[in-house]
């Protein structure tokens, strides 16, 4: 285990993220994508925090960060779900086509 | 400091009248004390030539002085235009006291002018006097006709004028500053432009040809008005500034046979005008160009004494003359020389018009003679056939001097009943006395000293004529005046027997208006409207497409916020379609096609963002995600 | 040029007060002027209070005058960090290019504000926007810092449209519409060069004096001249330089009196000063290699901008053609004086005084104008030369202030006008002769297109249905006057401005 | 990193199932499954975190996404057409891309990771981390986890408003509803 | 402190939950029949469980239609798992811990807040409406009790500032927390009968729905269900006793000996709550969750920080 090895799987994470959040078409499936790749970030911060910091905690606090970004994203990104589907019935992205232009 | 206040003073007076009440003797006297105060301290400067200079900025330093022929033109000027101030405000009832007060201006301006020792100054002095006549012309400002005949004198004086521009530029330029002074250091071909302006500057205020017709325009203005800018102010200022500065630019060697030729030819040409010329003023007017022609030939004939001379002497009599045709256009209303013969109706006034007359025809003992003699004995000094032009010449001025008197104030046709209609009043006689007196006055010249004092004055050398040219000058105007009275017994002076089509464009600068009107007036309006049409029609391009866009804005803004992309896109392209259909219109059009390219550019960029607007948010995703990418290479690259 | 240094910040900062009184003042307006019953009720009470809230620039520019020393650098800077980060500072100070202009723009806009106009019952918001725009503008002379400068300069073209799309007339919105994208079009490559003149500087800085000092872009060759060309195509149009002066015709049409006389007369000059403080102080051999071009497409914008306005039936657009005629003199100058000659510092400097001279004369002039026109327009309610016709019968007042700022305006001698384009002329026909001579063709032109306009609307017989013309209110003559007294100052006594100006002109081209 | 054998074994272990099971995520038919696929990859770097010594970060991460994806578990279920997300369904769009997309990111992550050379400064004593941890949350970087602590309040007060059946416009779901997406909304019922 | 090496850690985790699931049957039932009408018999109460157990074990498993199925078998096993996990972290004594991590509270915390992963798994997979039902009551029950017994908990940690449950049970030497903090062990209890859905508040598994979430359940699983939250009572029940009242600290006997006599205290607290209070209504209980609990424990970790201070 070493720094490279957990960098590249932050980044394959980070990837198949990029993947789900092209590729999915429901909000929330969306929203995983999204998840997915805070999650690779989370894990390379973590990874560098651990081999190259040198004991300064400020790589986790930064990580820590990330978490919260993470869960505003969540909660937003729900909230949001709610009211779009309230108003529009919408739960999937081609049904917002409103920015047509 | 004399300098300073020399021409300030009537323009304060001015000032002054501008707050009296509009009474025509409170006035009048303010007015004419003013110019008498004026005078004397124009002979105060005369004499004692001072000097005044003024710092614009660190780099432009301006200068007044009484020197040189500035003395006697300094003298000269208040001392016309007080009699004539004095007829005019006897005279004009309507807006008096605007007149007056733009008179002593008119005054102050060029006295600004004859003392002004640096280009800067000069042309200062020279465009105020300018704008002054435009606004002494215009005085009758309710009539169309005036006010058109007031822009086209300044429009055409304002042609002369960028010669003075140029002529003070590149002074500067070569020398670093603008005293008149520093011709002498400039080069010769920086010299030569020098001298290319002031001709034409000079040519256009003297009204020489082919400029000479605004002069008729110019008596759209009140008599009082024509009398002062034919003799001592306006139209002076060119033969003025050629007599100043034809020394210096004598170095240039095509300078001086050009002023000879452009005055020569306009004396004949002036001298026929005068002749045919059926209106009182305007035979007047024409004799005016043709006299300054002659200070032209003089000038280019080297001999700026003799000039100058000229200049002095034609002021008072010109001036005379034309209060003498004010009283007569007075008494008859109209000013065609057919219907006067006022010879019984006015007798002083057709008597002091004669001293006028006389003088004009430069008749012996007169100042006048004596200047056109001297004039003579330069130019066959000069060149002989310059010679025989000015022989020519003084012909033609006998003669139409004494068809305009005859005409004017001869004796009535026999039979038709005298009909007291009009007496002039104390104050016009007065001046006209004034005037002829003064005339009497220059005959003095012909006493030993004139000689001298006027070389002095002029700071120019004479060369006395020799006899025969006296003689032959004598001769000629002799026969003149015959051939004028036969002519007047046959009834035929009035139009000398030509057909009328060619007396009438004869009388018009042989057709010289008409010429320049089709020539340049109207080419540059029609560039004019060209130019403006094109630049509307590129700005209709942008304002179709700019309503376009405001429309489907505005209808943006008025639903939701969501639209407001769409909407603006959609205006971009609506705009740029637009613009490029609204300027394919002016396809051929020079400046449009930059505008058109550029529509047409937008255009496309405009529908190409429209379709990249899919409204989808995983396109823009993946454009975020492209962004992304190509964000680290740049900065990968960079690095 | 090497003068050029953050002068010690000795006095009270007046210039920041001048700057930022009358944004202060736009808020209190705006925020109260509803509200308070005493304001809200009385527009006069409004006008009266937003003029004296604008003459203070005025007073506190004349004592920034007062204590101008003429060294020939920045005087009473006042600095003050930022963003130190990127080298952004909020710097002001003046020279003697700043304080005329600074000075001239607060003096128009106290005309502008006090000078009547149809408020539509939106009197605070329009006095607002009115003060609020003197602030930025005069900011914008006054900064000496890339970043702030542009900030002012867009900020201004923002009130500017509000000002004419929402008081102007006749198709006022799309007009403001087509100003404000045109304009905007052309601060986005402005943006681009200051960002690319920045990245040249080292140490990164938007400090102007420090550029000036640095020439970052000395030699820089091709990078150099892609920054001039944004620069160049900001400030062009903005000049406006023939051919992108097409905004200006329908939007001075179109604006309110006051709004058109700001927009001629402090709006127009953002581009010219714009020009000598960061094309020629900043980049001096790029400026050089340009400005024989740059000279010839001024005298296109002359001739081609009077022969315009020769053509024009509407009175507001044949004034906003000679000020594309009068901004062609001012470019001329500047190109003269950023040519790269030899021996003719004196030339130089004389048609860069001009150029100077000539921006605040415009100023001025073409405000007086505009502002009048305002005037026959409320009257008349139309601006077609052919509707009028002797209105010096009715309006002797109205007459012979149009026929002064008109003079002016063609360059009579004894008035502003011609203080600056005798000096252009001057300093053009040492450099570029064959320019110069084409030039004046412009000055006949105009001559004519003035005097015809004159002798059209004021002169000759009054139609039957202007027989009740009012002529100037108290209030219009004053403010009138007050601008034009400065202009016959200039033309008779041009010594105290040439003076300051020259403080300025001289050291910049080396004499 | 002082790992033995077996520490290296759970790492791959705990690697290959974030990896697989994060794969799985958008590969599953039912996405309460996917939920709880990604609950699973992100437990296994909850994992990895725990190994690399950031104890407290990786159980916190494990315990936070335990409530997420509880929470998205629920909203699938609530918003999806198919009762309980149990049914198959495969709902993709511009599938390619997406793939390249991802290949392309990871390709332009990996490259530095390969590239690059990183120092190694491994932290010195590992089970002090969370009491420096502790220290440096309320100490020097006490700002930033105030701010992220206001951030997340804010938030929550918003999604409550945003999320709240009645608005202030009345009820979320009656009358707001603009005209234009009619033809949309009937499709969907 | 030592740790057991982790077979025997293992082993003992095994034996105290077999031990703690046996004794909360025999409790359950025997206190079933003390509240209740009927006579307490051995064979009722001891070796009822037993029996059941035993007829379970035999019991045919039972399917539904389409079900999901790794789902629905993982369900109970991770429930199992998480109760172990959570009793590991539990210190018999100062050196009798089977793990002792320094972050033992959040790992505790996490396998808390797992459980409502497990139940809403087990109530998904099967596919069933009731078993949905139950899911989601458990989701509403869970995101509301997270937040309560988080807090609760933490205050437990501010003594001894430190994270590791052995810390916390030292720092109560001198001072029980449940004198430290009054709020903190009643808050603790509530939410402990919510997390192993116990007693008044077995909402997900309640009998007005027929069994909730284990309704389809039958044979192996379902008892390995029952057993799993049984438990997770135990684990409540031990980390209270360890949290809040003192763990091993006590006068004559060896601490382990405390640990149990206190956890089994509670234990029998809890199950006759159980058995005495009616069932909360979910909606009810979210309610009290965030108006009361909530701010109650909120005022207990700053009463109980203020006290630190």
């Amino acid at each position: 285990m070493s720094l490279e090895t957990i960098l590249l799987v932050a980044a394959a994470l980070f990837g198949i993220g990029v993947y789900g959040a092209l590729s999915q078409q429901s909000f929330v499936m969306l929203m995983m994508g999204l998840e997915l790749m805070i999650n690779g970030g989370i894990l390379a911060l973590v990874a560098f925090w651990a081999f190259t910091a040198g004991g300064n905690p400020q790589g986790q606090m930064l990580a820590i960060v990330f978490m919260t970004v993470m869960a505003v994203e969540m909660a937003l990104g729900f909230a949001l779900i709610t009211n779009v589907y309230r108003v529009r019935r919408a739960d999937i992205t081609e049904k917002l086509r409103r920015l047509k232009g | 400091m004399i300098a300073v206040i020399l021409p300030l003073l009537p323009v304060v007076g001015a000032g002054a009248l501008l707050l009296l009440r509009d009474r025509a003797r409170l006035v009048g006297v303010v007015a004419v004390a003013t110019l008498l105060l004026t005078l004397a301290l124009a002979t105060a400067g005369a004499v004692a030539q001072p000097s005044f200079s003024w710092a614009w900025s660190p780099m432009i330093q301006t200068r007044l002085a009484v020197e040189g022929f500035g003395r006697p033109m300094a003298v000269l000027v208040p001392l016309i235009a007080a009699p004539i101030v004095a007829y005019a405000a006897a005279t004009e009832d309507d807006g008096r006291r605007r007149l007056l007060a733009l008179l002593l201006a008119f005054v102050g301006a060029m006295l600004l002018l004859v003392s002004a020792a640096d280009f800067l100054t000069l042309l200062i002095g020279w465009e105020l006097v300018g704008f002054v006549s435009w606004a002494l012309i215009g005085h009758r400002w309710r009539d169309p006709d005036a006010v058109r005949s007031a822009a086209q004198a300044f429009v055409t004086t304002r042609v002369g004028d960028l010669g003075l521009f140029v002529a003070a530029g590149m002074t500067f330029a070569a020398t670093g500053s603008f005293a008149l002074t520093g011709l002498a250091e400039a080069d010769r071909g920086t010299l030569s432009v020098i001298a290319a302006g002031v001709l034409l500057a000079a040519a256009a205020k003297s009204a020489q040809l082919p400029f000479s017709p605004w002069l008729f325009a110019a008596m759209a203005g009140p008599t009082p008005v024509s009398a002062l800018l034919h003799s001592a102010t306006l139209v002076a200022a060119g033969a003025y500034l050629l007599i100043r500065l034809g020394p210096e630019l004598a170095a240039v060697t095509w300078f001086l046979p050009a002023v000879a030729a452009v005055g020569i030819s306009t004396a004949l040409a002036g001298g026929v005008v005068a002749l045919v010329q059926t209106d009182a003023k305007r035979a007047l007017a024409g004799s005016t160009s043709a006299q300054y022609g002659l200070m032209f030939v003089a000038v280019g004939a080297g001999s700026v004494a003799a000039a100058g001379a000229q200049l002095v002497t034609h002021a008072a009599f010109k001036s005379l003359l034309f209060l003498g045709a004010g009283v007569a256009v007075h008494a008859t209303g109209s000013g065609w020389l057919g219907g006067l013969r006022l010879g019984r109706a006015l007798p002083r006034v057709a008597l002091l018009s004669a001293v006028g007359a006389l003088a004009l025809a430069a008749v012996p003992p007169l100042g006048a003679a004596w200047s056109k003699e001297r004039i003579l004995a330069a130019t066959v000094e000069a060149s002989p056939w310059l010679g025989a032009g000015v022989l020519i010449a003084s012909l033609l001025t006998a003669l139409y001097a004494a068809r305009y008197q005859l005409l004017a104030f001869g004796p009535p046709e026999a039979g038709t009943t005298v009909a007291q209609r009009y007496r002039p009043g104390a104050a016009e006689l007065a001046s006209l006395t004034i005037l002829a007196s003064v005339t009497l006055l220059f005959s003095a010249v012909w006493l030993p000293d004139g000689e001298r004092f006027v070389a002095s004055m002029t700071e120019g050398a004479l060369e006395a004529g020799a006899a025969w040219e006296t003689a032959a000058s004598a001769a000629l105007i002799a026969v003149g005046f015959v051939l004028a009275w036969q002519l007047f017994r046959r009834r035929r002076l009035l139009t000398l027997g030509l057909p009328d089509r060619f007396q009438a464009a004869a009388a018009d600068w042989l057709g010289l208006p008409t010429a320049t009107h089709a020539m340049i007036v109207r080419p540059i309006e029609a560039l004019a409207l060209a130019l403006a049409r094109l630049d509307d029609r590129v700005i209709d391009a942008g304002v179709r497409g700019v309503a376009w866009l405001a429309r489907s804005l505005s209808a943006v803004l008025s639903i939701r916020g969501e639209w407001t992309f769409d909407g603006v896109v959609r205006g971009l392209a609506a705009l740029t379609l637009g613009t490029a259909r609204a300027s394919r219109a002016t396809d051929d059009l020079g400046v449009d096609a930059a505008v058109e390219a550029g529509a047409r550019g937008v255009g496309v960029a405009g529908e190409a963002s429209r379709r990249l607007q899919t409204g989808e948010s995983h396109h823009y995703f993946v454009i975020i995600a492209v962004g992304l990418a190509v964000m680290l290479g740049v900065l990968l690259w960079s690095r | 040029m090497s003068c050029y240094g953050a002068g010690e910040d000795d006095d009270p900062n007046v210039l920041s007060a001048a700057i930022f009184l009358p944004i202060v003042a736009a808020v209190l307006i705006f925020a109260l002027g509803h509200r308070l019953a005493w304001l809200a009720t009385s527009e006069r009470r409004l006008q009266s209070l937003a003029t004296l809230a604008a003459a203070i620039p005025l007073v506190l520019l004349a004592l920034a005058w007062l204590s101008f020393e003429g060294g020939g650098g920045f005087e009473q800077v006042e600095a003050l960090e930022w963003i130190p980060t990127l080298g952004v500072g909020y710097r002001v100070g003046i020279d003697g290019l700043s304080l005329p202009l600074a000075a001239m723009t607060a003096l128009i806009f106290v005309a502008a504000t006090v000078y009547p106009v149809d408020l539509r019952g939106r009197g605070p918001s329009y006095f607002a926007l009115m003060l609020f725009l003197e602030g930025a503008s005069i900011g914008l002379f006054l900064a000496l810092d890339l970043f702030l400068f542009f900030v002012f300069w867009d900020v201004s073209l923002v009130a500017m449209y509000f000002l004419i799309g929402a008081w102007g007339h006749g198709d006022a919105r799309r007009s403001a519409l087509k100003f404000f994208v045109y304009t905007f079009a052309g601060s986005l490559p402005l943006l681009l060069a200051i960002l690319g003149i920045y990245l040249a500087t080292d140490p990164r800085t938007f400090d102007m004096a420090q550029i000036i000092e640095q020439q970052p872009l000395a030699g820089a060759g091709l990078y150099a001249v892609l920054v001039f060309i944004g620069f160049f195509i900001g400030f062009a149009i903005k000049t406006p330089l023939v051919p992108f002066h097409t905004w200006l015709p329908p939007a001075h049409v179109d604006a309110p009196g006051p709004a058109s006389a700001v927009l001629a007369g402090v709006l127009l000059k953002m581009g010219t000063y714009g020009f000598v403080r960061i094309l020629m102080a900043m980049m001096p051999d790029t400026f050089a290699q340009f400005a024989f071009p740059l000279a010839v497409l001024a005298v296109v914008a002359i001739v081609y901008g009077s022969l315009v306005a020769l053509a024009q039936t509407n009175l507001k657009r044949l004034v906003a053609y000679t000020s594309i005629n009068h901004m062609g003199y001012v470019i001329l100058g500047l190109a003269v004086a950023g040519a790269a000659v030899s021996g003719q510092a004196e030339a130089q400097a004389i048609a860069l005084t001009g150029a100077t001279v000539e921006m605040v004369a415009h100023g001025l002039i073409t405000g007086s104008l505009f502002l009048i026109t305002g005037s026959i327009l409320a009257r008349g309610s139309t601006y077609e030369i052919t509707a009028y016709g002797g209105l010096l019968q009715r309006a002797p007042r109205l007459t012979g202030l149009t026929v002064l700022a008109a003079f002016a305006s063609l360059g009579l001698p004894g008035l502003a006008g011609f203080v600056a384009e005798i000096q252009v002329f001057a300093g053009t026909l040492a450099v570029y002769p064959w320019l110069a001579a084409i030039g004046l063709f412009g000055i006949v032109v105009t001559a004519a297109l003035f005097l015809r306009m004159l002798g059209a609307v004021f002169l000759g017989g009054l139609p039957e249905r202007w027989s009740e013309f009012r002529d100037l209110g108290r209030v219009e003559a004053f403010a009138l006057a007050g601008l034009l007294v400065f202009v016959v100052l200039i033309g008779v006594v041009p010594a105290w401005l040439l003076d300051v100006v020259d403080s300025f002109a001289g050291p910049f081209v080396g004499r | 990193m002082s790992g033995g054998l077996l520490v290296d074994v759970i790492f791959w272990l705990f690697a290959a199932g974030a990896l697989v099971t994060g794969y799985r995520v958008f590969r599953t038919d039912s996405m309460v499954r996917a939920a709880f696929y990604l609950l699973a990859s992100f437990a296994a770097v909850g994992g990895i975190l725990v190994l690399l010594g950031a104890e407290f970060v990786g159980m916190v991460l494990i315990l936070m996404m335990a409530g997420e994806m509880l929470i998205m578990a629920i909203v699938m279920v609530m918003y999806m057409m198919n009762p309980a997300g149990l049914n198959p369904m495969w709902m993709v769009h511009q599938h390619r891309v997406a793939v390249a997309a991802g290949v392309l990111a990871f390709a332009v992550l990996a490259a530095p990771v390969l590239l690059v050379d990183f120092p190694d400064r491994p932290n010195p004593a590992p089970e002090e981390a969370t009491a420096q941890l502790g220290e440096e949350l309320l100490g020097d970087s006490m700002l930033v986890f105030q701010t992220a602590g206001v951030g997340l309040l804010s938030t929550m007060i918003g999604v409550v408003v945003l999320a709240s059946r009645r608005g202030r416009y009345g009820e979320a779901d009656e009358g707001s509803s603009e005209p234009s997406l009619e033809l949309q909304d009937a499709e969907s019922r | 402190m030592d740790y057991a090496s982790p077979p025997i850690a293992l082993i003992a985790v095994g034996l105290a939950m077999a031990a703690g699931v046996y004794l909360i049957a025999v409790l359950d039932r025997s206190i079933a029949v003390l509240v209740g009408a009927g006579r307490w018999t051995w064979r009722g109460a001891i070796v009822g469980p037993i029996r059941s157990a035993a007829l379970l074990l035999v019991q045919r498993r039972r399917t539904t239609e389409r079900p999901d199925s790794p789902g629905w078998t993982l369900a109970p096993a991770l429930l199992t798992g998480l109760a172990a996990v959570a009793l590991a972290m539990v210190p018999i004594g100062p050196d009798m811990a089977a793990a002792d991590p320094s972050t033992g509270f959040v790992v505790f915390s996490a396998a808390i807040v797992f459980v409502m992963i497990a139940v809403f798994l087990h109530g998904w997979s099967p596919n069933s409406a009731l078993a949905m039902h139950g899911a989601y009551r458990f989701g509403a029950q869970a995101l509301s009790f997270q937040i309560p017994f988080l807090l609760a908990m933490l205050a437990t940690a501010l003594p001894a500032e430190s994270l590791s449950i052995v810390d916390i049970v030292d720092a109560q030497e001198p001072l029980w927390n449940v004198v430290r903090q009054p709020l903190g062990l009643p808050l603790y209890l509530v939410v402990g009968v919510a997390v192993s859905f116990w007693g008044p508040l077995n909402l997900p598994d309640a009998s007005d729905l027929a069994g909730g979430t284990s309704v389809e359940d039958s044979g192996v699983a379902r008892l390995l269900w029952k057993s799993a939250r049984a438990a997770m009572l135990v684990a409540v029940a031990a980390m209270g006793a360890a949290g809040f009242l003192g763990g091993w600290w006590g006068p004559w006997l060896p601490g382990p000996v405390w640990m149990v006599i206190k956890a089994v205290a509670l234990l029998t607290l809890l199950l006759v709550a159980g058995h005495l209070l009616p069932r909360v209504r979910i909606q009810r209980f979210v309610v009290i969750a965030w108006v009361i609990l909530i701010p109650l424990a909120l005022v207990n970790i700053f009463v109980s920080g203020a006290l630190l201070l």
